[in-house]
């Protein structure tokens, strides 16, 4: 069994690897997202400080979005997803090893650049280091939580924006508390308690995302 | 209490009666919905009840 | 022989079911219409004018039953979406759907009321308080759980899509709800926060009551109604949807 | 065996069949024939478990198999309209990973053994993107050759093949049959094995 | 030749409302974009009307670069763009009869619907207006702009991350007259500066976007 | 007169054909054939103009038809692999909207009747969707009745046809013929129309 998900996880780093443009789309999506914003908001610091984690939070959240339709789009067209169907191993586990090879490529390049870009905003030190830590206990949140919207979806016309009405709504806890953690942590009250929320939110959608994703590719795939 | 005293309902009259309006109006356009759903299934359903009707004729 | 058991049962509920929601719709339809009455005389020519809100207050009684209906709609939804996903049974998973775009009414309603309150009292239409924003990601969800369904042209696949989604919103409901309070309180003393009536006169209390009693008996019937449409579009083959046209043309 | 009770499918507003029954031992054959939009893969899909049925069930050694699950999908191979191929994989590393999730991870060696059987020998290290039609559709019948399981489904494999490969393919089939395996097929070509072995289920006489 | 525009317009505009799911996600992206705002930045209403305009600016340029797909999408794949590319009109009108259509039912209701959220912002009178204003005049020019890179990368994989990577910059001269309006007109400077500029800007795209998209229909098709 | 003159096609990595000529004058009927792949689809747009040859032109009357442009398209309809029809769209409108963007508008009656002469009278008002593979097919032969254009250029239009429909459409492109049309067709069927009238052109011979 360790054997089939390991070999769905290289896999599918192995195809990011022979379509790299696909991966950096995403990272640019997300660059350009959060460079738009001084334009539209105007250029004073503080402003921009105070809404640096909001802003890049749903920068983030817009960028994986994007990035869903490929967690199962091309196996769905060409057949693969079938097969994965098929396979004699418990299909919520295959989802998650696809949803971490997601996530390695999608968001885990999020996270590295995010500091980078909350330097352009004005944050600094602890904040900055606030920001980091939000993102990877919630990046993959999204990921997951985005996984059942993008099963349920798959197939569907318009799908890429049906997508995004599902599953906003389901994203608003980790943005909350994402973009919060930043703000306690700037007003001195400290972002344990965001991280923390944060990190059961995290373990919540590994639990039972997966298992809801299996669900909604097998009404997908009917 | 007169009646224009009540439509102005001590000046909150636009919002009250946009309140209330509004429903009044959302919810006749839902019953409207649904009858004219209603109607367009009956609809169809008789053609195909004519069709199935006229299908039983050329076989019989 | 145990496979046409579950055949018989499969057809036929929905074949008993839609007659009886047919007799009972006047019923509902009637009650509501009666109790609107009622609740509009009780509100509007009973009930006192409130000391500090003026006349303004008696938005309450739509905006109150509507926020109501809007949540308890929600979970009754996703309750006929769960036993439909679980037992297969068609009816329930008909229920679902018909019941969403009530509820959807309803969310739309209580925050298009209660903007037209806030204006008056608060001196905005809108804050992002936390109530005000778990409504507004109801209504979010009520639409995301409509536009799935509509998107997925084959009906059986489509309500099981829908009902999954119905749930897994279900779930998030509360988890919204809090997040929303938390991040809303955490940080800021809530600048503007709730009056409630401090006390409610036992006149607008029954006008509130009877006008939720209201919007019940008119969600029903509404949803009584779109049923009756949803069976017949989805079992339009089946022999018993004819003999039932039939009946009714006779 | 395989066993299918009183299968309906229903899809849209279309009734495809309803009441479909069959039942197929070790070593028979299943050829499912019938004109365009009959319901065919609609069918086979149903067998794999991935279509549920409207009415009745599917039963594999008179268990049904969606209490089998898994079970049953170790006992299955199912190949279906689209290859089920990565374009930017070489053929190499497609059957590996397709043996991989099969749950029988195969050695470069015996892939690349599959793949000689078929001819594919020089386009083993090539991104199946750049493969014809015909070669990718044989990169998938691959999967054949490699995993020792009893019940093949397959969806129109003639498919792309030029003759040589029909009659490879026919021959593979044989085999597997005579081993005590189960095939059901699909196919608009008159090839020689549905005309002598097969049980046949014709499609499109099964609705109302 | 009118009546070949005219029908082009009212078939794409029946097949609009036979698809209504379509056209609302669209305008529910819109609003769930501006709400995460407030939910990522926090609820005071100061900050919040500081940042209105870019905010309610970002996500309309979002919402129709994500409807950007289905403008040539669904006519590329069931082979009535061929038939387009052959008929014997002029194709850059047939394109400007599309991009219309497009409008009508992408970039209309996004104006419809922005005062409403700038009320949820805090937006009043004037800025109100002008915002109204911006979008009226801004959401053609980024349909029309738009079109050029729906049509570039018409058919290619990964087609609607590129699309954005396309576009983005040169969406970026409206977000920032569209958002600058607002805040001129704010700060007591009056909007009419930028106004006019967001017209020109529309005026030119009129002019030169149907030409740039009918020639990168023909280079996609080929 | 429709000429080509020293047609060379590159796809990607492979050059499909060079040097290919033909002329086509009033009445004929020309044959494109060979096998999967081998450029004919890609021949057929490029005599539409769909796409720009490597080397060589197309020439109708004489001149260019990059010169041409629109006077061309004019006199030209084609029928590709896609349908090029609206799923949402019923099958009356569908015709409408191809008749109008082809410049030639048609009233209801005279799209009615071209449907009627299809056998698609009972499918007039139902949305492309839910048509069969060959009902939709039909409907996009209806132009044919439509639009008295001189040049038509039918890619595969026998697909998914049944006898009778194929027989109907051989009787039309024979009266096409008769009145001075031209057709280029390619398919893989044989159909009694191909063996006799046809100048024919068999492609994967022109490569290198
Ligand atoms: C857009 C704005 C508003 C929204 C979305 C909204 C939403 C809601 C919701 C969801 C409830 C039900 C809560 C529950 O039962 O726990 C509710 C109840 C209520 N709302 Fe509003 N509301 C809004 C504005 C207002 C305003 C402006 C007032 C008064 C100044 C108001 C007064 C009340 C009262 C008195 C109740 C009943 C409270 C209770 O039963 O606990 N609301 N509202
Ligand atoms: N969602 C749907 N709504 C309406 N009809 C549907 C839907 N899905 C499938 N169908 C119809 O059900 C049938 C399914 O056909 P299926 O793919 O099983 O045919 P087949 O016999 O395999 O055909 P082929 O020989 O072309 O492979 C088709 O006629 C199709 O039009
Ligand atoms: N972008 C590309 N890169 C590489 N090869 C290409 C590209 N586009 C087309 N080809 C190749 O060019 C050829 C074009 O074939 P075309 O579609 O004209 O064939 P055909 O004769 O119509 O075949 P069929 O009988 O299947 O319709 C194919 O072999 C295809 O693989
Ligand atoms: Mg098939
Ligand atoms: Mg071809």
């Amino acid at each position: 069994m360790w054997a089939a998900l390991r070999s769905m996880v290289m896999r599918d780093l192995t195809l990011a690897v022979r379509r790299v443009a696909d991966v950096l789309t995403t990272l640019f999506f997300f660059v350009i997202v959060v460079s738009l914003f001084p334009l539209g908001v105007g250029p004073e610091m503080e402003t921009l400080r105070v809404i640096a984690p909001g802003v890049v939070w749903v920068a983030a959240i817009l960028a994986s979005m994007l990035a869903l339709g490929r967690l199962f789009g091309n196996d769905y067209s060409d057949g693969t997803l079938e097969q994965i169907l098929l396979a004699p191993q418990p299909l919520s586990l295959l989802v998650a090893a696809k949803v971490l090879a997601h996530w390695l490529v999608t968001g885990l390049p999020l996270v590295l650049m995010a500091p980078l870009l909350g330097l352009q905003f004005g944050l600094e030190g602890e904040a900055l280091w606030t920001l980091w830590w939000t993102l990877l206990l919630g990046t993959p949140a999204i990921s997951l939580i985005g996984a059942v919207g993008a099963a349920l979806t798959l197939g569907l016309r318009g799908g890429s924006v049906l997508v995004s009405l599902l599953v906003l709504p389901l994203y608003i806890p980790v943005l909350i508390f994402g973009a919060g953690a930043v703000e306690a942590q700037v007003s001195g009250l400290g972002a344990t308690a965001h991280l923390s929320l944060l990190g059961a939110i995290a373990v919540l959608a590994l639990c039972f995302a997966p298992l809801a994703a299996a669900a909604a590719l097998r009404i997908s795939l009917d | 209490m007169s009646w224009s005293e009540f439509w102005a309902m001590g000046g909150y009259g636009a919002y009250v009666w946009g309140s209330y309006g509004v429903a009044l109006l959302l919810m006749l356009m839902e019953v409207w919905r649904v009858r004219q759903r209603r109607r367009t299934i009956l609809h169809r359903l008789g053609r195909i009840q004519r069709r199935s009707g006229r299908r039983v004729e050329h076989e019989a | 022989m145990s496979t046409t058991g579950i055949n018989w049962f499969k057809y036929s509920s929905p074949a008993t079911f839609y007659p009886l929601a047919g007799r009972m719709i006047p019923w509902f339809a009637g009650l509501a219409a009666v109790a609107t009455v009622a609740g509009l005389y009780l509100g509007f020519f009973v009930a006192p004018p409130d000391y500090q809100q003026g006349d303004a207050y008696r938005i309450m009684f739509i905006h109150v039953p509507a926020a109501w209906m809007s949540m308890f709609i929600y979970v009754v939804m996703a309750g006929y979406a769960a036993l439909g996903l679980i037992f297969n049974t068609r009816l329930s998973a008909m229920m679902a759907s018909a019941l969403a775009p009530t509820g959807a009414l309803f969310t739309f309603l209580a925050l298009w009321t209660g903007a037209l309150w806030g204006k008056p009292m608060w001196g905005t239409w809108w804050v992002w308080d936390a109530r005000l924003t778990s409504e507004l990601i109801l209504l979010f969800l009520y639409i995301g759980y409509m536009s799935l369904e509509a998107a997925i042209d084959d009906p059986r696949r489509a309500s099981r899509a829908s009902g999954l989604l119905a749930i897994v919103g279900v779930v998030n409901v509360p988890i919204i709800y809090y997040s929303v309070e938390w991040w809303n309180t955490l940080h800021q003393g809530a600048s503007i926060s709730f009056d409630k009536a401090p006390t409610m006169a036992d006149s607008m209390l029954a006008a509130l009551l009877v006008m939720t009693f209201a919007c019940w008996m008119y969600a029903i019937a509404v949803v009584l109604a779109r049923v009756r449409c949803i069976i017949l579009e989805r079992e339009r083959h089946s022999e018993w949807v004819l003999e039932v046209l039939e009946e009714e043309r006779r | 065996m395989l066993e299918a009770v009183g299968l309906a499918a229903v899809r849209g507003d279309r009734r495809l069949f309803t009441g479909l029954a069959f039942s197929l031992a070790a070593g028979e054959l299943l050829y499912v024939h019938g004109p365009n939009g009959s319901g065919k893969t609609t069918l086979l899909r149903m067998l794999c478990g991935l279509v549920l049925p409207e009415a009745g069930e599917v039963r594999w050694e008179g268990h049904s198999i969606r209490k089998l699950g898994e079970d049953y999908r170790r006992e299955l191979l199912y190949l279906g309209h689209a290859a089920a191929l990565k374009d930017e994989l070489t053929a190499l590393e497609n059957l590996r990973v397709a043996s991989a999730l099969q749950g029988r991870p195969v050695s470069e060696r015996q892939a690349l053994e599959a793949l000689d059987a078929l001819g594919l020998e020089d386009c083993a290290d090539l991104p199946v993107q750049v493969l014809s039609q015909g070669q990718k559709r044989r990169v998938a019948l691959a999967r054949l050759y490699l995993t020792p399981v009893r019940i093949w489904i397959l969806d129109e494999p003639f498919t792309a093949l030029d003759k040589k490969a029909v009659a490879g393919l026919e021959q593979t089939l044989a085999n597997h049959l005579r081993g005590g395996g189960l095939v059901v097929l699909t196919t608009h070509q008159e090839v020689m094995l549905t005309a002598a072995v097969a049980k046949t289920i014709a499609m499109g006489s099964w609705g109302d």
